[in-house]
């Protein structure tokens, strides 16, 4: 219905009016700047393409086929050094999400927790968490995990500690977990025949869990009783699970941690260059989200917690049913584009030899096979994909909780 | 200055009875250095109206938020419906589902429907089936006159009908005293009358009520006692009529002729 | 042409060499931040036979992963550090590789507490590795068809290396053998440390060029042969300005500019050399200064003697 | 004015709790009802208690009994079991003789007056953009600085420096010039034009030529790789916020438009920007940014580096003003319009000068997170104070010590963030409050 | 509703010409699939002083604001002071000079001193040094009667004070038609008074009008012409007198009814 125009022209059409006629001057406009951006665009690639041929190399994504020939201490896929260079860059991303995952986790758990002291009444504890969130906020994330680092290797015992009748170093809770300053190494499960009933238990209870939530949320809209959920939900989560565990004559064993020649073997290896960047990248990200949790809390008006107080409604309460739905809105989106950050800043992981995206294609195999623009170019992409499926979330997750308005 | 109220009111119909609902003895508070409420004495009767007055910052909010504890006092002693307001969690639990009160701003959870704004708090806090919650709420709803917009989101109603709602949702928990503060004074003309009607139908029922207020229309009309407070002081209180025309204190004709002749 | 290395060169006035950031001996920093050592005298070599200036250079400290990427990238005329030449960084990653100034091979170094003796008895151990290097790679070989279990620990620099190691983070330090004794003089109680006997590769270290400019290329190349010819002719620092004078060796009069017109063919003025031996010094005596047994990294010329003396250091003639 | 509606007897907005008077309340009441309210917080106020204990013990005496004067860190610790018996101390001595290179980098010590020179003059150009109520002639200074820290900085005749200004005030002339047709985008070519006309062809040729003739002011050269430590993080973090200003606007009016094709250009780069890494555009500009130049030219990496952090900046730069944008009511681009001001002509003269006040605290941030960034840069081999330490730890004297050098490193670092963060939550108070 | 104008005028003195200011010839527009306004047909002549009136959603703001073109119409013809509107920038910016426009909520530029306000475009787009610009701008500012705020900002005036301003500001590029948009609605009653003093001494000038308002008080002394408009037509247009006295379409009584019987 919009393209209905003034009345023909007499004069037809004049130069001018490329410029001076609204109808055409948007398209000259774009048209400049499209050809301008094409401008811009070929004079880069001409100049990389004569770069490259000076140099005689060409631009080949086959050196990804071809053997790595380095290894890859940690690795979550099987891999090694005659596996090709894309398996490698792909052992490299798993690692990647790997700290970015566990990092967003242990980032949102810290900054929950600070923020939420942060507000406490507390007066001691509101004070600790404001120098823990301004300290972490004002000092660079690099000399964070640099620190972390250092601390992991300077200060902990290293594995010739522990030998010997009387040892220097001794492990921790029970001699399950040994913490040494090539990193720590915890109990590992190993899966013996029976354990995928206790598996398979253990994700029915998790449905039963479900199942009783909705089922206890339905009797106290029908009745005004409430059970004391967690305590049930806790004795479904562990009960059926621990009895059949038991009764099955305990088929899922640990394997732990033991000293064998240089190092630890058994149990699961957390390496210190995956601690130190985890844990830095978790407090520093935790510092800001500790913010955006309180200001969304703080956001949510004095009057909302007043009126829930004057309906009679207990601060506990008050939090969850009022505050917490309406500050999640707010929270939400900063939240995520910390996460984001958080990926991002990941790739820091190089200054703590941690094997990521950057350090596999963007490192050992940028460097070994010489082939620097593919491999950047592969990166970024890469980055920019995961990058764009986290803000996409969060712009689902947007649209979704927006308040109706008039 | 706007809208008088033209409803006329029955006023043999509003019965006052002896019983105490709410007593404030010699209350003190302060805000830091800053003496906000001076020794208040006020003693309000079951099904009695009253109307507060007096210039900004006099400290009207603030002593009827001292009534359900929305503030701390820090002298004296308010008893509400027989019970002495302390730091007892249980009174002043039992004491906030007591008293119902409007904001100015309403208040409402923007986060849940009309309906599910009234039915909150009393399968939360009295326990009550939502079922049960719900038909309360549409009653209630149907008083204050649009319980055809029970699904909808506060954000989609006008202002005086966000304030009917909030009006609702109070007297959904059943509350035996109820504590207006400025109602109206967030609202376009059209919708402070219809808020007014809610108010005074409430006042016909016999619902003790506290209404910090400058309609002096409604105060009129309805109430049966006017206090006017200045600098943290009750300055004086009266009947409606007296307090128009005979006002005592200087500082109350000042007022007075401030909101009135203008 | 205008867009050559040498006409860049001389008209910025200053080299640019990548060197590595910190090897002692080899290239690293002295106490008035100037870069020192045996490789950054390549560097030099050239800048006195091209600028006539042996300081007329800037030094780019270059880790091992991005060295190359440098000088592919024009930030850097010449690399001189400690790089194994190979076929594929030779042909592959386009590279000229003009000469080795060091026969090496890798080693591991190891606590002496440890108890090890052999790098047979490493199965199991935590490696510091040098990412982006040929040691790497190597290491990665040699475990795997000796069938033995390693943990990599992925370093970005040989000073993170270092200090990795000394912590106690790995077991073992592994790079070339002349590295590892630089590292471990400089250590505070060098004795507590061994280097194991195995060598497991060859590692002939060399400076190197861009594809693409063969003028320069031979600049840099003969420089060096200049220094090692110097050295196998006894021409020295010390010498070499009475030697040019005139000489009844042929060899020495060419290669000081006496007779011939060789500098002119490399686009340079004809004291070239006679600049590099006067301000750098031969092939020994920069041996002898930086690395030698009389300084702390302590490397006997070994693979690296003249020719003549059974090593494999040899210069083609100048002729 | 409006003291005479109904409006005067309301407050409008509630304001917090205030705690009663001290007379009311004495030291026991305080403990209670701020620590000990309830068992949850008593056992809050314990735990933090032992924490803080955690902290303080090992950290006390270690900061407190540190040495300051050795050679190295051996005589360090020979000092410290003389003095204390153990080793638990730090080893200050390490700033004693670094201090300088980490602040300098590698500057000419003799030239350290050039640097600070800079700095002061630094503070006097920022103030008066952080702090409207100074008079605004103190901005011609803020626009003659970047010259004359360049200058400053980096030495050599002024006239280099002063050329490249000359050729901003010559595009500016002839965007003044050009006014009279109307029309933006001639006026921006002319200026454009005329600024490239004269730093390419007719600027060099006079620079040399007064630099022989006059050298006036020629200060010693410093290259840019001997600069570094806390004054690269300076140059790079202010280079990139000053110059991804500009850019930033103009990425955030291509976002805003409804030009189908500017905006998808504008999206494309702001969202690619936001999305990889800093440290991956370092790395390009280390590694690639010489295969996207003509064959031949190489400059230096500090400006590179400059160029990626202004890239990279002005995507999120462009984010804040973008949401300074769409705080402005619409009303304010209509007036405009129907007093008859064209698009460039409205941003400049209403839009822009409110949409860049709002988003001022955003800036801030934006620059607070930049130039934590620029510790990035030590992963290409520019030494920062980060890499300084790294160097520092190469040298046999130092090998080893981490704290004494990361705590002075963090320290400068978080007095500056905090100082910023204070003045953006400052300032975002008064604009919330200036009657506007 | 509110203030009615006091002032008495001399509408003889309010003379109208012959020449046309503004032509509306079958003007349509929509928004989506949304018809807003439907045929249009309006023939202002210079000095002439018209007052637009209709239910809100009706399409009245619409209308003006196609008159200078911040909305584009999409069928028929609109022809300003002899030029028609069509897509062509300069006559856009040509009819933008010459038509003034206040909106209701001001839309002073609030970074600007209220004298700035009024010689920005004056300097801008006529191109006028700035000390006659500023002459004329304290001519116009004297005129609203408020040349001793020019050194405020808009923020530290009032309402009333902020739309003379407005009028002022509108004024000083000496345009020959104004366009108003309900230009009191935002206003206390007090100011409102102030505004519409300005704008009757404004008619009184002789300056061509359109106006839409609701205060009948003023299109009844100033108006020689009311249009009423439904939606998006123009449904009745006549004499002041015989507009309010004798409604022709039912739609405007209704809408009498309602804005007067209030
Ligand atoms: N949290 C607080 N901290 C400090 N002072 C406060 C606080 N709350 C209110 N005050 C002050 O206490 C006084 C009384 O406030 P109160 O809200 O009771 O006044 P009011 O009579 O309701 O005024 P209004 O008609 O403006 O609502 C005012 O001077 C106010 O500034
Ligand atoms: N940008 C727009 N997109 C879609 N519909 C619009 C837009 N602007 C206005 N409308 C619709 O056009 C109709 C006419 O709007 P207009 O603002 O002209 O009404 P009005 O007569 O001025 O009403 P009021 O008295 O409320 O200002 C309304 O129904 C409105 O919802
Ligand atoms: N350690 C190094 O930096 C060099 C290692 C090895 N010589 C290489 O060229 O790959
Ligand atoms: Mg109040
Ligand atoms: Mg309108």
């Amino acid at each position: 219905m919009t393209t209905m125009t003034d009345p023909p022209n007499d004069q037809g059409f004049r130069l001018s009016q490329l410029i001076y006629d609204t109808r055409y001057r948007s398209a000259t406009i774009q048209v400049i700047a499209l050809i301008a951006f094409m401008v811009i665009a070929a004079f880069l690639v001409r100049n990389t393409i004569t770069n490259l041929s000076a140099l005689g190399k060409d631009i080949d994504f086959g050196f990804l086929f071809s053997r790595a020939a380095y290894d890859i201490n940690q690795k979550l896929i099987p891999y090694s050094s005659n596996d090709p260079h894309w398996r490698a860059a792909l052992v490299g991303l798993l690692n990647t999400l790997l700290v970015a995952i566990l990092g967003c986790i242990l980032a949102t758990v810290i900054g929950v927790v600070a923020g939420v002291l942060r507000l406490s009444n507390n007066w001691l504890t509101a004070r600790i968490m404001t120098v823990y969130v301004e300290s972490f906020r004002n000092i660079p994330v690099l000399l964070w995990i640099l620190a972390f680092m250092a601390v992991l290797s300077e200060s902990l015992p290293s594995p010739r500690a522990f030998r010997g009748e009387e040892a220097e170093a001794s492990m921790w809770l029970w001699n399950t977990i040994a913490v040494t300053n090539r990193g720590t190494y915890i109990p590992a499960p190993v899966w013996g025949p029976g354990s995928a009933i206790v598996v398979v238990i253990f994700l029915l209870s998790l449905l039963a869990i479900w199942a009783f939530g909705k089922w206890s949320q339905r009797r106290f809209e029908a009745t005004g009783h409430l059970l004391p959920n967690f305590w049930i939900k806790l004795a479904i989560l562990v009960g059926p699970t621990l009895l059949v565990y038991l009764l099955l004559g305990r088929p899922v064993a640990f394997s732990l941690p033991e000293l064998a020649g240089f190092n630890f073997s058994g149990g699961i290896h957390l390496r210190n260059s995956m601690l130190a960047l985890w844990l830095a990248l978790s407090f520093y990200t935790g510092a800001f989200i500790a913010e955006i949790v309180r200001s969304g809390i703080l956001a949510i008006s004095k009057g909302q917690t007043e009126a829930a107080y004057a309906l009679g409604l207990r601060p506990s309460r008050t939090m969850n049913l009022v505050i917490l739905p309406q500050a999640l809105r707010v929270i939400i989106p900063p939240l995520i584009s910390q996460y984001l950050n958080l990926t991002k800043n990941s790739s820091l992981a190089l200054a703590v030899g941690y094997m990521d995206l950057r350090s596999t294609l963007g490192g050992t195999t940028l460097n070994t096979t010489g082939r620097e623009l593919e491999s950047m170019l592969l990166m970024m992409l890469i980055y920019l994909v995961v990058s764009l499926v986290i803000s996409s979330g969060m712009n689902f997750y947007n649209k979704t909780v927006r308040l109706k308005e008039r | 200055m706007s809208q008088a109220v033209e409803r006329t009111v029955d006023r043999a119909k509003l019965a006052v009875s002896d019983e105490i609902a709410v007593q404030i003895i010699n209350m003190n508070k302060w805000y830091g250095e800053f003496h906000v409420l001076r020794d208040i004495n006020l003693t309000v009767n079951r099904g009695e109206r009253i109307v507060i007055a007096g210039p900004s910052g006099s400290g009207k909010s603030t002593m009827i938020r001292c009534i359900n504890r929305l503030e701390e006092h820090q002298k004296g002693k308010i008893i509400v419906d027989g019970i002495e307001l302390t730091s007892d969690l249980k009174n002043i639990d039992k004491i906030r589902s007591e008293v119902g009160m409007c904001f100015q701003h309403f208040n409402l959870f923007p986060h849940l429907t009309i309906l599910e704004n009234c039915t909150l708090a009393p399968m939360w806090v009295r326990k009550i089936p939502k079922r049960e919650a719900e038909e309360t709420a549409m009653h209630f709803l149907r008083k204050v006159k649009i319980p055809e917009q029970a699904d909808k989101y506060p954000g989609q109603l006008s202002g005086g009908q966000q304030q009917r709602v909030a009006i609702a949702r109070s007297l959904c928990m059943r509350p035996r005293i109820m504590l207006f503060d400025e109602p109206t004074s967030a609202l376009d003309p059209e919708m402070i009358k219809e808020v007014l009607d809610t108010m005074i139908e409430l006042a016909e029922e016999g619902m003790t009520m506290l209404c910090v207020t400058h309609e002096m229309g409604f105060a009129r009309q309805v109430a049966n006692r006017v206090i006017f407070m200045d600098q943290g002081q009750i300055v004086e209180q009266n009947e409606p009529e007296e307090f128009f025309n005979n006002p005592k204190s200087e500082r109350t004709k000042l007022f007075l002729s401030q909101i009135l002749g203008h | 042409q205008d867009s050559s290395t040498l006409a860049a060169v001389k008209d910025r006035g200053t080299l640019r060499c990548g060197v590595n950031p910190g090897t002692p001996g080899f290239a690293a920093p002295d106490a008035s931040g100037e870069f020192v050592g045996f490789d950054v005298d390549v560097c030099r070599a050239v800048a006195a036979a091209v600028l006539g200036d042996s300081e007329a250079v800037e030094y780019t400290p270059l880790t091992s992963a991005v060295r190359f990427t440098a000088l592919a990238s024009g930030e850097v005329d010449l690399l001189a550090r400690n790089t194994t030449w190979t076929f594929t960084r030779d042909v592959d990653l386009k590279n000229t590789f003009v000469g080795v100034n060091y026969y090496d091979g890798q080693g591991f170094m190891v606590p002496k507490d440890l108890g090890v003796s052999s790098a047979r008895e490493l199965s199991g151990a935590t490696v510091c590795i040098e990412t982006g290097t040929t040691t790497e790679l190597n290491l990665a070989d040699y475990f795997r068809v000796n069938n033995m279990e390693y943990e990599p620990v992925p370093v970005e620099s040989f000073t993170e290396a270092q200090t990795q190691f000394l912590a106690g983070a790995c077991d073992v330090y592994t790079t070339d053998a002349s590295a590892l004794a630089a590292s471990r003089a400089s250590f505070e109680n060098p004795e507590g440390y061994v280097v194991l006997p195995e060598i497991i590769s060859k590692e002939p270290l060399g400076p190197l060029v861009r594809h693409g400019d063969d003028n320069w290329g031979d600049i840099v190349r003969w420089s060096l042969n200049a220094m090692i010819a110097a050295e196998e002719y006894g021409v020295t620092s010390a010498n070499a300005a009475e030697l040019a004078n005139g000489t009844d060796n042929p060899e020495i009069n060419r290669l000081l500019g006496v007779e011939g017109e060789l500098g002119a063919m490399l686009g340079l003025e004809n004291d070239w050399a006679l600049n590099i031996i006067t301000q750098v010094g031969n092939y020994g005596e920069s041996f002898e200064k930086n690395i030698g047994e009389n300084t702390p990294v302590g490397l006997a010329r070994g693979l690296n003697a003249q020719w003549t003396e059974g090593g494999l250091i040899y210069s083609p003639p100048f002729r | 004015m409006q003291e005479h509606t109904s409006a005067a007897f309301v407050r409008k907005q509630m304001l917090d709790q205030q705690p009663p008077p001290r007379m009311q309340v004495g030291a026991a009441r305080w403990v209670r009802e701020n620590l000990f309210s309830s068992w949850f917080n008593g056992i809050l106020t314990l735990v933090s208690i032992y924490v803080i204990f955690l902290v303080l013990r090992p950290a006390l005496p270690w900061l407190l009994g540190g040495v300051w004067n050795a050679g190295s860190l051996v005589e360090c610790r020979q000092i410290l079991t003389e003095r204390f018996g153990n080793t638990h101390h730090a080893c200050w001595a390490v700033l004693t003789e670094r201090w300088n290179q980490l602040i300098y980098g590698f500057y000419p010590s003799s030239q350290y007056w050039r640097a600070n020179l800079a700095f002061v003059l630094m503070l006097f150009a920022i103030a008066p953009v952080l702090f409207d109520r100074l008079p605004r002639r103190m901005l011609w200074f803020t626009v003659a600085f970047p010259f004359l820290m360049v200058w400053l900085v980096w030495g050599g005749p002024i006239w280099g420096p002063l050329s490249v200004a000359v050729g901003f005030a010559l595009g500016g002339l002839a965007f003044k010039l050009a006014d009279r047709f109307n029309s933006m985008a001639i006026s921006a070519i002319a200026a454009v034009v005329v600024a490239l006309a004269w730093w390419l062809f007719a600027g060099p040729p006079v620079v040399t030529d007064l630099s022989r003739i006059a050298p006036l002011g020629a200060l010693p050269r410093v290259d840019s790789r001997e600069l570094g430590g806390f004054m690269i993080c300076l140059i790079i973090g202010i280079s990139g916020i000053a110059l991804s200003l500009p850019i930033g606007i103009i990425l955030a009016l291509g976002r805003q438009s409804d030009l189908f094709i500017v905006k998808t250009i504008c999206v494309g780069f702001i969202e690619f920007i936001r999305g990889v890494p800093l440290i991956t555009l370092l790395f390009t500009a280390s590694l690639l940014l010489n295969y996207f130049l003509p064959p031949g030219t190489t400059f230096d990496l500090t400006l590179r580096v400059i160029i990626m952090v202004t890239l990279f900046a002005s995507a999120y730069m462009a984010e804040v003003i973008r949401g300074g944008l769409a705080a402005l009511p619409k009303g304010q681009y209509e007036a405009a319009d129907a007093l008859g001001l064209d698009y460039w002509k409205a941003q400049r003269l209403i839009i822009m000068p409110q949409a860049l006040k709002i988003s001022i605290p955003g800036i801030v941030n934006t620059f607070i997170g930049l130039f934590k960034d620029t510790t990035l840069v030590m992963f290409i081999g520019i030494y920062d104070m980060l890499g300084l330490s790294n160097a520092i730890r190469a040298n046999a004297a130092w090998n080893g010590i981490y704290w004494e050098l990361f705590i002075f490193i963090g320290l400068v670092f978080w007095i500056c963030c905090f100082a910023m963060s204070r003045y953006s939550q400052w300032l975002e108070r008064r604009l919330r409050t200036d009657h506007r």
